[in-house]
């Protein structure tokens, strides 16, 4: 469904990505993990247009996005839920939910979907008039998670979507995105939490220093000596 | 007391002055955060322009008005796409010299096309000032007062309640997440600096003719706009609205019961009480450390 | 406040104590009727769910937010009312849940302001340049570099700070703040973000500052991290502390881990 | 080569209209003289010309702008009374002479500066001249409105002076200052008072709009309008009803030549305006601009030389036909180091049914 | 820039007078040299600290008003009995009375926008700066309002030599302001090479964090405000015994403008930005004129200032040194290094 092909990226004149590849098939779950720094969320932010490559291919569905606009490829049904929380601060609960399906058409949906997001995050329930500059980082990071489904995507990018939450909620996170994956949404999600993830998914790419370095299913990796070390937290 | 009804009759038409302008630059400044320093040459502009099209070329008032306005909208996108669209990201400083830079030109170029000298724009409606008991107003201003009331009402609904407002405050909030959630980001600066820029020439438009048109003409009126926003906390419609009206009456009655000359002095030590007391306006937004 | 019995009897001088401690933002409760005690040395963990209370906790404790109600204080000094600088000097420094470095300014700067409490010219000393003046800054400049290397950015001391990438910015987060000497140190979720190898190495981090004899509280939501390090664990939830004890104690409680620890991935 | 003229005139700010006709009549002059072959057998003269904003610091700039920069011989400044006061030390400082065409307080002759030559009636002058109508008017109690500078003050000093003299009370002095927009507050004041009529002294912009505010307060009593600089044929149209029943003090009535003190020179100057194609409601200030370059020009040729000190000298015996009546100085003010004031003429003209009329006396 | 080079200029600026003969040309200088000065003292509040002061001229304009009427005498009726009468006092004690008015005013805004911040610390300030002129404008006893004050004596009243002529008042002026200057900037420079700028700095970069490492940021921010005022109001002061006029247009918003343009473009929170800065723009009205209309020589200022934010966003000063440091790598990789480093650290604090 999405196949990145030699892409490259830089900030300025830093290059972060240099030629990475991976591919991620209709229904999966694929993790990328990798050390801080290694461009785990820059990838992300190409593949959503925030970022658009300066070398390689993108494509979704077999179009080709590299250049997209970001609002383009939301309409084809990519949503990015960014790294570090990234609500709305002076807006509210509702409004930033709100804004997740600024471009679906369905409007009379939207409040189902809401109700949705508000029953397995009761907090945001509660919440939902107050600016979510507000709230304290766990809940924003929910609220984060929310905004994203509310456009309904096939596929859905997770940048560390469990950063701040306390166990109870990565337990319900993790647990909502294998519910959402198992119901057809085809999700690629960078976690710190690699053991969480690699575990929870069908495949994986380990990312270092702007290049996939290993590439393989996730239990395969977590029996791998060298990401168990350096990711893993495991004496080796 | 007939002197107190006539200095709060005052105190309301002003205000819905000083809150036209106050609202024009909300958008600009409150919401994108622009330190925009041309909006007083946007004002000058619409002021301009009806006298352009009334006076020079003889088109109906109420149609010049309207001219001026859409004229407004289109110099402010034309100012956004030249000068602001490149500067995206830069921070509130660039933006703000870059402003002061487009400020100089217009005012000067004002200056040649209009010369220096006060130009006056006669307005269509009784000359006879409507009279209730002991106080007068005069047509020309009720009408002001009216459109000015429709404008901010309109300004209100449009940033809280419809989509297209949501957008904006949604991009100036964090304009990498709009764009993920598919707003047209480019779209959104145009059109907010645009709007913006029509309510100031709507402002120029309404009030030109009350008073006197000149190339200055915008100065004072910018520091007031600018004042007018923070009063009511950044980026707050309704917070502006009412920091136009007490802005009025601080200024009028002072003006009427202490001292004339110190008229304007008391808006701005207005302003300076209240953020010493409320350091964020008078609507501030909650914000949170850690 | 039963819980409070739970406490390990200790000869310890207990030098944080918070009373009784009550915060609204309008009409929300975000804390109500919290005590606790930090004695001196320890490693002290304040956990809870999202929303519990503990970075307002830590916002009133550093004087950055006005308590609705109750006492903190430190070593028998009252600590409502007074600003947060004033804390500082007291020896209680923060750092915050949200990234929070000097970005624009090299790492070595991050630290030399951090180390404005060890300076103590004055304003004529400085327009006079007097050799006191080029001494103390001579001698600020080598504690800096030796603060960096105790936390290993010593290589990266020129960079500008917002430069590093992320987990290397909350290292430096923990080094200005070290360099502000803290005989208190309040650290909010300093390992998030980290990979479970990094966090393993702050980990080790935190324990080289625990001998330096600085006391620590700590909020965290790496459980890994919190039950290996801390000495005791005060468990916040809804604003009300639900349980006040040691690591093994507090795993095992019933309500913890229905409130906060679920029986979540094992790893997580 | 050609001799400098300085001139000094509001061309921005508040009270840019008229200094802007003034600029305008000094050029009409300047370009009479030339054609008529320039001064000091064959020079021709050139005006340059430079804006004080309205402003007094401004003023003084220019003034030094025009001396050290351009080194004019003489110059024509700076309209408003307090913009001419700010000049002054430069003239002393430098040696240069100045015609002082517009502005009307005292203290620009009693200042004891013997480079100060005014054409311009004082508001003493203007005071007296109309004092004459004080009696026809059965005035009771006058409250004034004027602007808050030198000008305006002495406006309504040397104004109420003679009211008082002549038995009338004096209400409320209320000041705006030059640039606002707004006075209705001072109005309001204005509107409760029991007066029969108002004094308003201010440049014809802020005219403009304090006519228009009163009308719209209601206010609705005799209104008098001094200082010279009034346009009333363009407050007539421009205000319509709104200046009915309004008295304004001038100093040339371009719409009565008849009355004019030198209808040939008059009537020349107003040729000149027409065909130049500036704005006809601008003859009536023009002229001040038109008789101080004519002044000026006079002097220097009966210097003999474009040495500034000489010109000072020879303008002491300069007598010209102005536009305005002849031009001739008088010693005034601080003895040894007096200052030249001619004696000009006063007009009143009335606004009447939208028209402009000669009150009869 | 090392210390040879600094020298150099100090010592070609104190020449000029052996050179320069046209009065004109001593105008602009001093001219330029005033409004830099008074860009020098705003760069320590904006560019240091990153508090944005647009009512900056207040300091200046209220220098320049106490300076006056010190050095004019004047008299204060404060009850039907009792007068406060000031005599003339010499020009020097008026200086220094200028000096300790604005800081006073520099004290009482920072303390009145100790909580106040950003866009709100520009409108404290910016209606400081309007209430200040109203009242110059309307206390019509004390500064004569509109009617300006008048007469202002020169600085060099007193010094018999000086008083000779326009030339050799004009040369003292020139000196004057060339003192002024020197010690300003060196009062900044070591101010913000140390302890006290670092506060400052980190006031401007994070000031939850400062304030967290124990930065008193209030304190730092009044001192900065102090010091900023006081030399704004040297500057205001020296303006007013040159031009020996002052009116309430002296508080005027474009004169803080120009201040901001010199200093934006030169360089924030760089020492040597507002000297380009001052330089650029104290001296570009005076090339262009006599080429072209004063609306259009204000035209191409706007232009300027515009194009020079396009292409150098950080102001010049910064992409001089950004070019430097290229340049000295691409010539010598290893001495590059440190010198980049230290440069950085003492020069560009963004
Ligand atoms: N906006 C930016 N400007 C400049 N450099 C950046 C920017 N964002 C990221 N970088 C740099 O790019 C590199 C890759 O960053 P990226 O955020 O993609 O890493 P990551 O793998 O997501 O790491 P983390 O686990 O810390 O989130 C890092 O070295 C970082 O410093
Ligand atoms: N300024 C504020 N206005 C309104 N509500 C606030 C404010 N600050 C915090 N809150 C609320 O107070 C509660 C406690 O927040 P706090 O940040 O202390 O939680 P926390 O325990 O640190 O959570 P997390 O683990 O997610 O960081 C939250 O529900 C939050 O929404
Ligand atoms: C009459 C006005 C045009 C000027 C006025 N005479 C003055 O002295 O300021
Ligand atoms: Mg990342
Ligand atoms: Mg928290």
């Amino acid at each position: 469904m999405l196949e990145v092909d030699n892409i490259e990226c830089r900030y300025g004149k830093v290059d972060v990505l240099r030629k990475v590849s991976l591919s991620v098939g209709k229904g999966e779950f694929v993790a990328l993990i990798g050390a801080n720094g290694a461009g785990k969320s820059t990838t992300l932010k190409a593949i959503s247009g925030l970022l658009p490559p300066v070398g390689g291919r993108i494509t979704f569905e077999g179009e080709d996005i590299t250049r997209a606009s970001a609002r383009r490829i939301l309409e084809m049904g990519i949503a990015h839920c960014p790294e570090g929380r990234r609500v709305f601060p002076y807006m509210t609960v509702q409004e930033n939910l709100e804004m997740g399906c600024y471009r679906r058409r369905d409007w009379k949906h939207m409040s189902d979907d809401m109700d949705a997001v508000f029953d397995r995050f009761p907090v945001l329930g509660e919440r939902r008039a107050q600016a979510a500059g507000t709230l304290s980082g766990g809940e924003q990071q929910l609220l984060a998670i929310g905004r994203a489904l509310m456009s309904r995507p096939k596929l859905v990018l997770f940048d560390e979507p469990s950063l701040g939450l306390a166990p109870n909620n990565v337990q319900k996170t993790f647990e909502y995105i294998m519910e959402i994956n198992r119901q057809g949404t085809t999700v690629l999600m960078v976690e710190q939490n690699a053991y969480a993830a690699l575990e929870m998914c069908d495949r994986s790419y380990l990312l270092e220093s702007g290049h996939v370095s290993l590439e393989g299913r996730g239990d395969d990796m977590i029996h791998n000596p060298h990401v168990q070390q350096a990711y893993l937290g495991m004496e080796v | 007391m007939d002197q107190l009804l006539q200095h709060l009759l005052n105190a309301l038409i002003l205000g819905s002055t000083y809150a036209l302008l106050g609202i024009g630059l909300t958008f600009i400044f409150g919401i994108m955060r622009v330190v925009n320093f041309a909006h007083g040459e946007l004002y000058t502009f619409g002021a301009y322009m009806v006298y352009l099209f009334s006076v020079l070329l003889g088109v109906n008032f109420l149609l010049s008005i309207v001219i001026a306005i859409v004229l407004g909208i289109m110099l402010g996108a034309l100012l956004e796409w030249v000068l602001l669209s490149r500067l995206r990201g830069a921070d509130i400083d660039t933006t703000m010299l870059v402003m002061i830079g487009a400020w100089i030109i217009m005012q000067n170029a004002e200056q040649l096309i209009w010369s220096g000298v006060a130009k006056s724009i006669p307005m269509p409606f009784p000359e006879e000032p409507l009279s209730v008991g002991g106080v007068s107003v005069a047509w020309s201003r009720v009408f002001v007062f009216a459109v000015a009331i429709l404008l901010i009402v309109g300004s209100q609904t449009l940033i809280q309640r419809t989509r297209l407002g949501k957008a904006m405050r949604a991009t100036f909030q964090d304009r990498d997440t709009a764009s993920l959630m598919g707003i047209n980001i480019n779209m959104i600066y145009l059109a907010t600096f645009a709007l913006g820029s029509g309510l100031a020439a709507a402002a120029g438009a309404l009030l030109g003719p009350i008073f006197i048109v000149m190339p200055t003409m915008g100065n004072l009126a910018v520091v007031k706009a600018f004042a007018i926003v923070i009063l009511g906390g950044l980026g707050n419609m309704k917070g502006a609205a009412l920091g136009g009206f007490v802005l009025a009456l601080v200024e009028e009655l002072g003006a009427g019961y202490i001292s004339s000359g110190y008229r304007d002095a008391m808006g701005f030590l207005l302003i300076i009480l209240v953020l010493m007391v409320k350091p964020t306006g008078l609507f501030a937004r909650t914000e949170r450390i850690g | 406040m039963t819980l409070h019995m739970t406490t390990p009897a200790t000869t310890r001088q207990t030098v944080l104590t918070v009373d009784n401690l009550a915060v609204h933002f309008g009409g929300l409760v975000a804390i109500s009727d919290a005590s606790f005690k930090v004695d001196e040395g320890e490693v002290v963990s304040l956990i809870g769910p999202n929303g519990a209370g503990k970075t307002t906790a830590f916002n009133v404790i550093s004087g950055f937010l006005a308590a609705t109600k109750g006492v903190v204080a430190y070593k028998g000094r009252r600590l409502n009312g007074l600003k947060p600088h004033q804390i500082a000097d007291a020896g209680l420094v923060r750092t915050f849940q949200k990234t929070s470095v000097f970005g624009n300014d090299t790492v070595i700067d991050n630290i030399m302001i951090g180390l404005h409490r060890r300076g103590d010219a004055s304003i004529w000393q400085t327009l006079l340049l007097t050799p006191k003046v080029r001494r103390q800054e001579q001698a600020l400049r080598e504690a800096a570099a030796e603060i960096l290397d105790f936390v290993g950015l010593g290589h990266r001391s020129n960079e500008l700070a917002g430069a590093l990438a992320y987990g290397e910015q909350r290292l430096l987060e923990v080094a200005v703040a070290l360099a502000a000497k803290p005989s208190l140190l309040l650290l909010d979720e300093p390992a998030c973000g980290m990979n479970p190898t990094e966090a393993l190495n702050f980990r080790n981090l935190l324990g080289e500052i625990g001998r330096k004899k600085i006391t620590v509280l700590l909020v965290e939501h790496n459980m890994r991290m919190v039950m290996g390090v801390s000495d005791r664990v005060v468990v916040l939830n809804h604003g009300r502390i639900i349980a006040d004890g040691p690591p093994t104690e507090i795993q095992q409680n019933p309500e913890v881990i229905r409130a906060y620890l679920g029986h979540g991935p094992k790893h997580a | 080569d050609t001799i400098k003229i300085g001139i000094n005139q509001p061309l921005t700010g508040s009270v840019a209209a008229s200094g802007t006709f003034i600029t305008d009549g000094a050029k009409l002059a300047a370009q009479a003289v030339n054609e008529k072959g320039g001064v000091l057998g064959g020079k021709q003269i050139e005006l340059v010309i430079e804006d004080n904003k309205s402003n007094p610091s401004e003023a003084a700039a220019a003034a030094e702008k025009l001396i050290s920069r351009d080194e004019v011989v003489a110059m024509m400044g700076a309209w408003g009374s307090t913009f001419t006061l700010a000049v002054m030390p430069k003239l002393e400082e430098y040696g240069v002479p100045m015609v002082v065409e517009t502005a009307s307080s005292s203290k620009v002759t009693s200042a004891g500066n013997p480079w100060v030559f005014r054409i311009a009636p004082t508001s003493e002058m203007e005071a007296k001249a109309f004092g004459r109508l004080v009696p026809k008017f059965e005035v009771k109690k006058a409250d004034f409105l004027v602007v808050n500078n030198d000008w305006g003050r002495g406006a309504a000093d040397e104004f109420g002076k003679m009211l008082k003299a002549q038995g009338v009370s004096v209400g409320l002095v209320e000041t705006m200052d030059p640039a606002a927009q707004d006075v209705s507050a001072q109005l309001a004041k204005i509107k409760a008072s029991d007066a029969d009529t108002l004094f308003v002294t201010t440049g014809f912009e802020q005219l403009s709009l304090v006519f228009k505010q009163a009308k719209a307060l209601g206010i609705d009593r005799r209104t008098i309008t001094t200082g010279g600089s009034q346009f009333p044929d363009r407050l007539a149209e421009q205000l319509g009803g709104a200046a009915d029943n309004s008295y304004h003090i001038l100093f040339f009535a371009p719409w009565f030549p008849e009355a004019a003190a030198n209808p040939d020179v008059a009537g020349q100057y107003i040729d000149m305006w027409n065909k130049s194609g500036f704005d006809k409601s601008g003859l009536s200030d023009g002229f001040r601009g038109f008789d101080a370059v004519t002044t000026i020009a006079a002097a220097i040729d009966k210097a003999g030389s474009a040495d500034p000190k000489a010109i000072r000298d020879a303008l002491w015996a300069v007598d010209v036909k102005g536009v305005n009546g002849n031009i001739k100085f008088d010693k005034v003010g601080v003895e040894g180091s007096e200052s030249g004031q001619s004696s000009p003429n006063v007009y009143v003209i009335e606004i009447k049914d939208g028209k402009l009329a000669l009150p009869q006396i | 820039m090392n210390t040879l080079a600094k020298w150099l200029i100090v010592a070609f600026l104190v020449t000029v007078p052996l050179w320069l003969g046209n009065q004109y040309q001593y105008h602009v200088l001093i001219m330029m040299g005033i409004f830099t000065i008074g860009a020098m003292s705003l760069n320590l509040l904006l560019g240091y600290t990153g508090q944005l002061s647009l009512g900056h001229v207040a300091f200046f304009g209220i220098g320049a008003y106490t300076s006056s009427l010190v050095s004019l005498g004047f008299d204060l009726q404060l009850t039907d009995s009792y007068t406060f009468v000031v005599e003339p006092k010499p020009v020097w004690f008026a200086f220094f009375c200028a000096l300790i008015v604005s800081g006073l005013c520099g004290w009482f805004v920072g303390k009145l926008s100790f909580r106040v911040r950003g866009a709100y610390f520009v409108i404290v300030t910016i209606s400081f700066a309007e209430v200040v002129r109203l009242v110059a404008l309307n206390w019509v006893d004390l500064t004569e309002g509109p009617m300006a004050l008048n007469n202002i004596p020169p600085l060099a009243s007193g010094v018999p030599w000086m008083e000779a002529g326009a030339l050799s008042r004009r040369v003292a002026n020139y000196y004057m302001v060339l003192a002024v200057g020197l010690v300003a900037f060196l009062i900044i420079q070591r101010l913000v090479q140390s302890r006290v700028g670092r506060a400052m700095i980190a006031l401007r970069e994070n000031e939850s964090l400062a304030k967290s490492v124990g930065v008193d940021v209030t304190r730092y921010l009044v001192l900065a405000a102090i010091t900023s005022a006081a030399i704004a109001g040297a500057a205001g002061a020296l303006y007013a015994h040159y031009v020996r006029i002052v009116d309430p247009d002296v508080f005027l918003f474009i004169y803080t403008v120009t201040m901001v343009i010199m200093v934006i473009s030169g360089g924030k929170g760089t020492l040597a930005g507002p000297l380009v800065g001052g330089l650029i723009f104290g001296i570009l009205p005076e090339l262009t004129r006599g080429h072209m209309l004063p609306e259009v020589q204000w035209i191409v200022y706007g232009a300027l200032m515009i194009l020079i934010v396009f292409f150098l966003p950080q102001g010049i000063v910064p992409a001089v040194q950004r070019g430097w440091a290229t340049w000295q790598k691409r010539r010598d990789q290893s001495a590059r290094d440190t010198s980049a480093s230290n440069g950085r650290r003492q020069e560009v604090a963004r």
